[in-house]
């Protein structure tokens, strides 16, 4: 049986504080709310990379491909001559590769970041509305009988406000 | 708002609180004075769609053209809002790259105008043709003629460039917005909650969405330079891969581009300014701001100058009759006013930039942008048709183009459709970045410069 | 995640889309009014009438191509004597179809509307079937000397009472035959 | 025949209806109601649908006679050719020619019978009402039966153009049955003084033949045989044959007259003289020719005659009246008359307007006597092919006509496709002479200014649509045949004349044929074969009659050579007084000379749509009329270009605009004939100005012609513009290198080749053509400019007509221009160098054009062909701007054929729609019909098979099309000419067209 334990703070230093604290006394699902990035909060959970680069690049390599691949299908599909050019010529397809490379490197990014950040979102997890204005949040779940150890810590880190809540997973 | 001790008022840093409150006081009920704005705009635009209909209707030489003229005014629209495109890109993603802490305040809604720039610049190429109706032919999709596009025609790179375009730019500016729409979602009242709701995606700031985020909005940067390079080269293109003297020339690409980001940035003053005032934004949208945008404009404006006295220069060394008697048309021919008029406005009048008092003056700055935008106008119709009514046979040098009042209605309808949907989009959405302006204001002080993506970020 | 890709990939495209089909639209509707040009006997590059597939229409005759092809076994080139000649492959002339029928079945109702039509000397208002846009030149005679059989094209006419559209006279099944057949497939071969 | 003819009037019938659906075209994906297909009742024998059939006729545009062959589609005449037998034009055709499908399908016919009724008789109110054939015969018979019973027939005046042949007869015949009306054959341009200089001179009253092929030198006074001077297409395919460069002999021609007009701008040397002083000119060449003893074949007795009679006009004295320097006349006559070449390879010719002032019989006397000494006489001056032009009234036979006309002698007055009421000097009187005839009648299907006057009007079949012939020479006997059936309800107007008889009584009837004219042209030409059995028929029995007239309609009419018959010097000379001539008006005015125009002619083409749109020659002027002025004579009348100024003479007045020509002699005015109708249909109405309104109506003392040259005119500038619409602004090539020449030395020395440029590299492997490679040649030496490919076009390829709103904008169609080019030298040397480059689809290799498109509606074909998909355009225009030679042509808006013009249109060519580009296919759909033909014979395409429009029709035959692939095609050889060289080489677009230098 696991609950929700939610802290508000007014100073993402005091959010990163308590995150930090939570993080060192073996608290493993500490979630951070924040209104604008804040690297230190960030820093807060430990370092991590993002995969979004990695769809970048899949997204390049594909359009690239592609770009060089279509032309040449089509006009091999049905050869007229023009202006007296090669019939698979090459330098015109260079622009139509290098756009398509943008063009599907930044739809696999979109992709990538929908995708690694659970967006779009459905079902709604504890929040604050005050977390998109001028509010931090510190949100840690954890089984029932560990609670007040986490509701010291958010205290700990002057919390402004905390709120325990029945947890479903 | 509790006081706490994070918070360095000397420091001269605004709260958070202050900050979501004025950015989103510009979304509330709006004035009547937008309301009647909005009103002139969709007016003026209904004319320019009349226009069109008739042009279709009765042909397309209601319109001013006289043969070897065939290109005219639809094109230099095309080209012109194109060019107005650009400036966005570069200052959010260029500027970002090249860590320009200022371009936090005008980076939003140059990423607006941007987008409302291409779809304004999309709608000429179509409204140029013979035969509108067919205006699909020129996408490559399978079909029962069996029959492709010919990818050598530059006016297929230009499909692909510009829909290329338009749709990173698109996404660009609506990721951008999604951690603002998510606290506009938290703070609205009235149905556009609704609307906001879905477009936040779910979004709740948390430490996995703000990394995510973050590396997204790098990564676009990085994609979007190159591709402003791109795609204001191929509208070049489609002018220096023709053999037309006046057109076929190697400077063009570097040359558009250039001039593409000077006249956006004379069109993010000219919609900066009065945006400012009317939404009360003076604290954020500063005179630091313009003067750095003003400072920019001066570079572009040198490279502009210098490409126009090579292009003569080029036409007199090389000796050739063609290209001689192509520049000579155009600094004496028929269309010598524009040229003169372009060459005061792009050249002369953006050198009292030089001068801080000028810089700093927003009158000053407003009329110059606007001279700008004219010049800059003007630029694209010397090169188009002065050079297509002078090319190489003297047989062929008939008409003398006289613009209609249909090419007058479109065009015209063409800038009531941009600023119309310019003027719903400060309305409805944030117009200055919200979380960036948070973070450029961030109450911690600096953290260290890191290895991680967020490194992108801009930093104090 | 592709659904969602392609979600945001649309919005993005929905205004420019939107946009061009407005264009698009307001052309096409104002195409209708806006052929002002007499009744040109010539072809014309805008002139798209598609023929629309297996649509049977009403003849003024109740004539059979069954009856006359399967059961009188009459070749087609007897009566649509050009094929062979020239471009237009031919309706017979009202003189043709009195030829026989002046003796035979002279009694039968639909012959002797056919017989009104010879006395007074007026031709038979067919209805066109097969109709290709203006803008394509098709010749009869190549193709028939070239041993391409009139069901190729025609589909099994023996089979029908009043002849209907079988193949679909698109450009691509044009193509794809002369492709197959090594045939020209330049655009100068049928559109100039 | 007459079977025949029900066919193709049942056809015709037959292909309206089924002209119902197509073309009428929808949106692109629009659905359309099924379309009717029309059968035959009963299929024409010789005709298969979809597959053209050609007759044989000879064009009625003026009285040349030159013969055609006329292209019909299901019974659709849809292009008229030359014929290639035909002994006058050789299958060449000029471009009234190629127009006179306009005249078949003119939107404004008169369609049915017309009579005056009085609306209000107070105010003499009056109009044209329809009138059924049975009264309009009914009314026109008892009118001439009340004449003719009174025994006034006298009074009767029936006035026509110059028929001949047949037709001719017939009104003669009925002129004589009922009691002996007046006849006038009336040509405004009727050649009076050659004929009564042939009087004068030789004592033979008539127009001889003149063989400029065998002319080495040819001088023409003012006569402008590339645009109307007697026979145009059989002249200028002669000078072209003359002139052309074979080896080292090319000939030398120099024209003389006040104005650089088309045929001076063909000439190797232009001398303007003072207006009215050519006579002089002659004069002094004789004078030095005798004096000189240059003379050839001439008796003692006559050179002495000679040497006396034109002692007085040594170059020297007449030199300064000419206002050309004495040695120049010296270096004419030694140029004109050279012992060594032997007799009879010099021409000297002499008409125009120049030519036809107070002095026209003496100045024709004097190149008589000049072509006499320069023994010229029998061998290029031919005396027996008379032309028919001598059997034309005199001008001044028509003003007695007026004359009694205004004292009330006429009272009924017959007209037949003539318009008096324009052509003849205004001062004259005829309007006002008109309205004191009771009754005027006028046999026509156009509503000209005549006609709109007349009582009753009687719309006649065109020569497209009648039996008929013509001889236009001696010995050259055309048949016309009809070709469609009659669009509108008219009559042959020989069957008009029977009908007409028939109902005037046994007696009249009787003297007349007794069956319709077709049959009466049949026994004329029975009686004809019967009385001199061709060459053919020498065994009698061998051949039969009907089959002669079946040769004769095949190959368009019979005509055998007739020898030149010797002519005797006559004294008559010495009574002729040389002045030169006499010209009325304020002293200080300018000359007015008041020209023929080379697409309107007299000013019956105009309206013609391609007429009035393509562009005149020399001024590159449309849709209007303009007064020529030298730039020097504006300046101090003060009056630039596009100006209008009112122009009076002391017979008229008018206002016209002015437009600059450097090529014409100071002092003086040039205004073309032709524009300036107040009736004749939508395209001429109210357009432009009639300058014969200003000359002077006393006839030519000898001959009895019109004085062209007559008046001085006062010109005052008025302070409005109307700028003239022009096609070509610039006469200069600003060394552009378009139009290159070379010099007869460089070529005989070998030296014409330019320089060969940079070789062309390409980044791509070139591509093959595998079967054929159609290719052109145009050798600028051989063009002249007249405009007649460019009617070709229209007609072939159904180029629309804009009109003068859209051409204002430089929005023509045309595929194919006429590019003129003018070279100034020192201003004055008489050499002239004026350079025609005709300029069309280049169909490049390397087509810029074709690269832009975005959906290959353009592209090359492996034939070498420049393809235009004009179903796959969208209308970039792209194109267009990417073509150096301009030669794209857009469709602004949806073009527009008026009934029945659009019957004219080509079947086998796509009528393009709006937003379309469109352009020179080299004729593809001729392209395909060669090679269909030669499939069928399973051989390659042969040599001159294949013929695009311009080339066929070309009077110089300068255009050459052709398979490059074949080393032995005409085409290639020219291609390998050293005087070949290809437009904007340096640009790498390696043309399908070459063009040979002109030689100058």
């Amino acid at each position: 049986m696991n609950v929700h334990v939610l802290g508000v703070f007014d100073a993402a230093g005091k959010a990163a504080d308590a995150a930090r604290a939570l993080r060192t006394d073996g608290f493993a699902r500490v979630t951070t709310y924040a209104p604008a990035f804040d690297h230190n909060l960030d820093a807060a959970l430990g370092p991590g990379k993002s995969p979004v680069r990695a769809f970048t690049l899949a997204g390049g390599i594909l359009g690239c491909a592609l770009g060089f691949a279509f032309p040449i299908y089509t006009v091999l599909d049905w050869p007229l001559i023009t202006g007296g050019k090669a019939i698979v010529s090459l330098p015109p397809f260079v622009v139509i590769a290098f756009e398509l490379t943008i063009l599907f490197a930044a739809l696999m990014t979109v992709a990538g970041f929908l995708l690694s950040s659970g967006l779009p979102r459905l079902r709604q997890a504890p929040y604050d509305a005050r977390f998109s204005q001028d509010r931090w949040g510190v949100l840690v779940t954890c089984a029932a009988e560990r609670a007040e150890a986490a509701r010291a810590h958010l205290t700990q880190a002057d919390v402004e406000e905390v709120r325990v809540g029945e947890g479903t997973r | 708002m509790p006081s706490d001790g994070h918070v360095k008022p000397e420091r001269g840093f605004v709260t958070y609180r202050k900050i979501s409150d004025d950015i989103l006081r510009t979304i509330q009920a709006p004035s009547p004075s937008y309301f009647l704005a909005l009103g002139v705009v969709a007016a003026v635009l209904l004319w320019g769609v009349y226009g069109l209909t008739h042009q279709i209707r009765v042909g397309l030489g209601v319109a001013g053209y006289e043969p070897p003229i065939m290109w005219a005014i639809y094109i230099t629209n095309f080209v012109f809002w194109v060019g107005i495109a650009h400036s966005g890109t570069l200052i959010s993603a260029v500027l970002l790259l090249f860590r320009a802490r200022w371009r936090t305040a005008v980076a939003r809604a140059s990423e607006a105008m941007t987008v409302f720039a291409v779809m304004t610049a999309g709608l000429f190429p179509i409204i140029h043709l013979g035969r509108p109706w067919y205006f699909y032919w020129l996408f490559p999709y399978p079909n029962q003629r069996e029959l492709w596009v010919n990818f050598r025609s530059p006016l297929i790179w230009d499909v692909f460039a510009i829909s290329t375009y338009l749709t990173v730019s698109t996404l660009f500016l609506y990721l951008g917005l999604v951690p603002d729409i998510a606290a506009a979602r938290d703070r609205q009242q009235d149905w556009r909650r609704y609307l906001y709701r879905v477009l936040a995606l779910g979004w709740q700031g948390t430490d996995r969405q703000w990394r995510h985020f973050n590396s997204l909005y790098g990564l676009f940067a990085a994609l979007a330079t190159p591709l402003v390079v791109s795609v204001h080269s191929v509208v070049s293109w489609d002018f220096a891969m023709s053999i037309l003297p006046g057109w076929h020339s190697t400077i063009f690409a570097p040359y558009f581009v250039a001039g593409a980001i000077f006249s956006g940035l004379a069109m993010v003053m000219t919609l900066l300014i009065p945006m400012r005032t009317l939404l009360h934004l003076e604290e954020y949208i500063t005179l630091h701001h313009f003067e750095n945008l003003a400072k920019l404009m001066i570079p572009t404006s040198l490279i502009v100058s210098y490409a126009y006295v090579t292009e003569f220069f080029v036409a007199w060394y090389t000796g050739s009759a063609f290209e001689f008697g192509t520049f000579v048309d155009r600094a004496l021919g028929a269309y010598a006013p524009f040229f003169w008029v372009m060459v005061l406005c792009n050249c002369l009048v953006p050198l009292s930039l030089f001068w801080k008092r000028v810089r700093t003056n927003l009158r000053a700055l407003f009329v110059i942008s606007l001279l700008v935008n004219i010049g800059m106008w003007l630029e694209r119709f010397v090169i188009i048709v002065s050079s297509l009514a002078h090319s190489f046979d003297p047989a062929g040098w008939v008409g003398v183009y006289r613009p209609t009042w249909v090419e007058g209605a479109i065009t015209a309808g063409a800038f009531a459709w941009f600023f119309l949907l310019f003027l719903l989009f400060i309305k409805n959405f944030p117009g200055i970045s919200m979380t960036e302006m948070k973070e450029v204001s961030s109450p911690d002080g600096p953290p260290a410069v890191s290895y991680q993506p967020s490194a992108l970020r801009l930093e104090p | 995640m592709a659904r969602r890709g392609d979600n945001s990939l649309t919005r993005a495209l929905l205004p420019a889309t939107l946009t061009l089909i407005l264009v698009g639209l307001v052309a096409l509707v104002f195409r209708v009014g806006a052929q002002g040009q007499p009744p040109v006997p010539t072809q014309s590059t805008e002139s798209g009438t598609r023929p629309s597939r297996g649509s049977s229409t009403v003849q003024p005759l109740a004539f059979s191509h069954r009856l006359h092809v399967r059961e009188r076994t009459i070749p087609c080139l007897t009566c649509h004597t050009y094929a062979r000649r020239g471009p237009v492959a031919g309706i017979p002339s009202v003189q043709r179809c009195a030829q026989c029928h002046l003796t035979i079945a002279k009694d039968r109702p639909e012959i002797v509307k056919l017989l009104k039509y010879w006395e007074d000397k007026a031709p038979i208002p067919w209805l066109r079937v097969h109709d290709l846009p203006d803008y394509v030149r098709f010749t009869h005679k190549r193709h028939v000397l070239a041993d391409v059989t009139c069901e190729t094209c025609h589909g099994d006419v023996a089979g029908m009472d009043a002849a209907v559209q079988t193949a679909p006279l698109t450009m691509g099944w044009c193509v794809g035959c002369h492709k197959q057949l090594y045939a020209p497939t330049g655009c100068l071969t049928c559109h100039y | 025949m007459s079977e025949l003819l029900d066919h193709v009037g049942r056809r015709t019938f037959l292909k309206l209806l089924g002209a119902a659906a197509p073309a009428v075209a929808a949106g692109a994906c629009s659905s359309v109601p099924p379309e009717r297909i029309i059968p035959y009742v009963i299929p024409p024998e010789d005709d298969v649908p979809g597959v053209a059939t050609w007759y044989a006729t000879t064009c009625q545009e003026c009285p040349a006679g030159c013969g055609m062959r006329v292209r019909t589609r299901e019974g659709r005449p849809v292009k008229v050719e030359g014929n290639p037998e035909h002994a006058i034009n050789r299958g060449r055709l000029c471009i009234r020619g190629q127009a006179s499908l306009q005249g078949l399908y003119n939107p404004d016919r008169i369609r049915g019978g017309r009579r005056r009724e009085v609306t209000n008789a107070s105010a003499g109110q009056s109009r044209l009402t329809n009138v059924a054939w049975e009264d309009a015969l009914t009314s026109l018979a008892a009118r001439i039966q009340t004449v003719r019973e009174a025994g006034r027939s006298s009074r009767i005046a029936i006035v026509t153009p110059l028929v001949t042949g047949t037709l001719d007869r017939l009104f003669d015949t009925f002129a004589k049955a009922i009691g002996g009306a007046r006849r006038i054959r009336y040509e405004p341009f009727g050649y009076e003084a050659i004929r009564t200089a042939g009087r004068i001179a030789f004592a033979r009253e008539a127009v001889p033949h003149y063989d400029l092929a065998r002319a080495d030198v040819l001088v023409s006074f003012g006569a402008d045989f590339l645009e109307t001077w007697l026979s145009t297409v059989e002249y200028s395919a002669a000078f072209a044959e003359a002139h052309r460069e074979q080896g080292t002999r090319r000939s030398r021609f120099v024209h003389i007259e006040p104005r650089l007009s088309l045929t001076a701008s063909n000439a190797d040397e232009w001398i303007s003289p003072a207006p009215g002083t050519e006579m002089l000119v002659a004069l002094a060449m004789v004078q030095v020719i005798v004096a000189e003893r240059r003379t050839q074949v001439i008796q003692d007795a006559d050179l002495k005659f000679i040497t006396d009679l034109v002692a007085s006009y040594s170059p020297d004295r007449v030199a300064s009246q000419i206002g050309v320097p004495a040695a120049k006349l010296t270096e004419l006559a030694r140029l004109f008359s050279d012992p060594k070449a032997g007799p009879g390879r010099s021409l000297a010719i002499g008409g125009g307007v120049a030519g036809s002032g107070s002095n026209a019989t003496a100045l024709q006397v004097a190149l008589n006597l000049l072509n006499y000494v320069a023994g010229n006489v029998g061998t290029t001056v031919r005396f027996g092919p008379d032309a028919s032009y001598g059997r034309a009234s005199t001008y001044r036979e028509f003003a007695e006509l007026v004359e009694s006309m205004r004292a009330g002698d006429i009272e009924v007055l017959i007209t037949h496709d003539v318009n008096p009421a324009f052509t003849l000097p205004a001062a004259l009187g005829f309007s006002a002479a008109l309205e004191r005839v009771p009754f005027v009648v006028s046999f026509s299907n156009t509503l000209d200014e005549t006609t709109a006057r007349a009582h009753l009007v009687l719309p006649t079949h065109g020569p497209l649509e009648s039996w008929g012939d013509e001889e236009p020479r001696a010995g050259v006997r055309g048949l016309r045949q009809p070709v469609i059936a009659a669009r509108f309800d008219s009559r042959h107007v020989g069957d008009l004349l029977l009908d007409v008889g028939r109902r005037l009584g046994e007696e009249v009837s009787g003297a007349l044929p007794a069956e319709g004219f077709y049959e009466y042209l049949r026994a004329e030409w029975r009686a004809r074969y019967e009385a001199e059995p061709p060459a053919s028929a020498a065994t009698p029995g061998s051949t039969t009659f009907d089959d002669h007239w079946a040769t004769a309609l095949e190959r368009g009419g019979a005509w055998n050579q007739i020898e030149p018959q010797p002519v005797m010097f006559s004294r008559e000379v010495a009574k002729v007084s040389f002045d030169a001539a006499v010209i009325n008006g304020p002293s200080d005015g300018l000359v007015l000379m008041p020209y023929a125009s080379l697409h309107l002619y007299d000013g019956r083409g105009a309206n013609r749509s391609w007429l009035q749109e393509i562009p005149d020659p020399v001024t590159k002027a449309v849709w209007s009329s303009w007064a020529e002025v030298h730039p020097d004579t504006a300046r101090s009348l003060s009056a630039q270009e596009g100006q209008l100024v009112s122009v009076e003479s002391p017979h008229g007045k008018l206002d016209v605009p002015v437009v600059l020509n450097p090529n014409l002699r100071p002092g003086t005015m040039a205004i073309p004939i032709g524009q300036g109708h107040t009736e004749y249909g939508r395209y001429a109405a109210g357009r432009g100005v009639n300058p014969i309104t200003l000359i002077d109506p006393t006839p030519e003392l000898l001959s009895g012609g019109v004085r062209w040259l007559s008046v001085k005119v006062r010109v005052t500038p008025r302070a409005l513009y109307r700028p003239v619409l022009k096609l070509q602004s610039s006469e200069s090539q600003v060394d552009r290198d378009i139009a290159l020449a070379v010099s007869l030395d460089d070529v005989i020395a070998g030296r014409a080749q330019t320089a060969p440029g940079v070789e062309h590299r390409s980044l791509s492997p070139e591509h093959t053509h595998p079967e054929y490679r159609w290719g052109m040649a145009i050798d600028l030496d051989a063009c002249t400019g007249c405009n007649a490919c460019v009617a070709a076009c229209y007609a072939e390829n159904n180029v629309p007509v804009m009109g003068p709103e859209a051409v204002r904008r430089g929005r023509t169609m045309s595929w194919l221009r006429i590019e003129r080019f003018v070279e100034r030298r020192d201003p004055a040397a008489t050499a002239v160098d004026v350079r025609f480059v005709p300029m069309l689809c280049q169909h490049c290799d390397h087509a810029p054009c074709e690269t832009v498109c975005p959906v290959y509606a353009t592209y090359h074909t492996d034939e070498g062909l420049n393809a235009q998909v004009y179903n796959r355009c969208v209308g970039t225009r792209y194109c267009s701007n990417n073509c150096p030679y301009k030669v794209r042509r857009f469709n602004w808006f949806q073009s527009e054929f008026p009934d029945p013009l659009h019957l004219q249109l080509n079947p086998d060519v796509t009528v393009r729609s709006q937003g379309v580009m469109e352009k020179c296919t080299f004729c593809v759909q001729r392209i395909h019909e060669g090679k269909d033909r030669a499939k069928d014979e399973k051989r390659p395409v042969r040599d001159g098979e294949v013929v695009p429009a311009c080339a066929q029709t070309c009077p110089g035959q300068a255009i050459v099309f052709g398979d490059l692939n074949d080393p032995s095609s005409r085409v290639s050889q020219l291609a390998g000419s050293p005087r070949a060289y290809r437009i904007f080489d340096g640009l790498n677009t390696r043309p399908a067209v070459t063009y040979l230098k002109k030689i100058v």
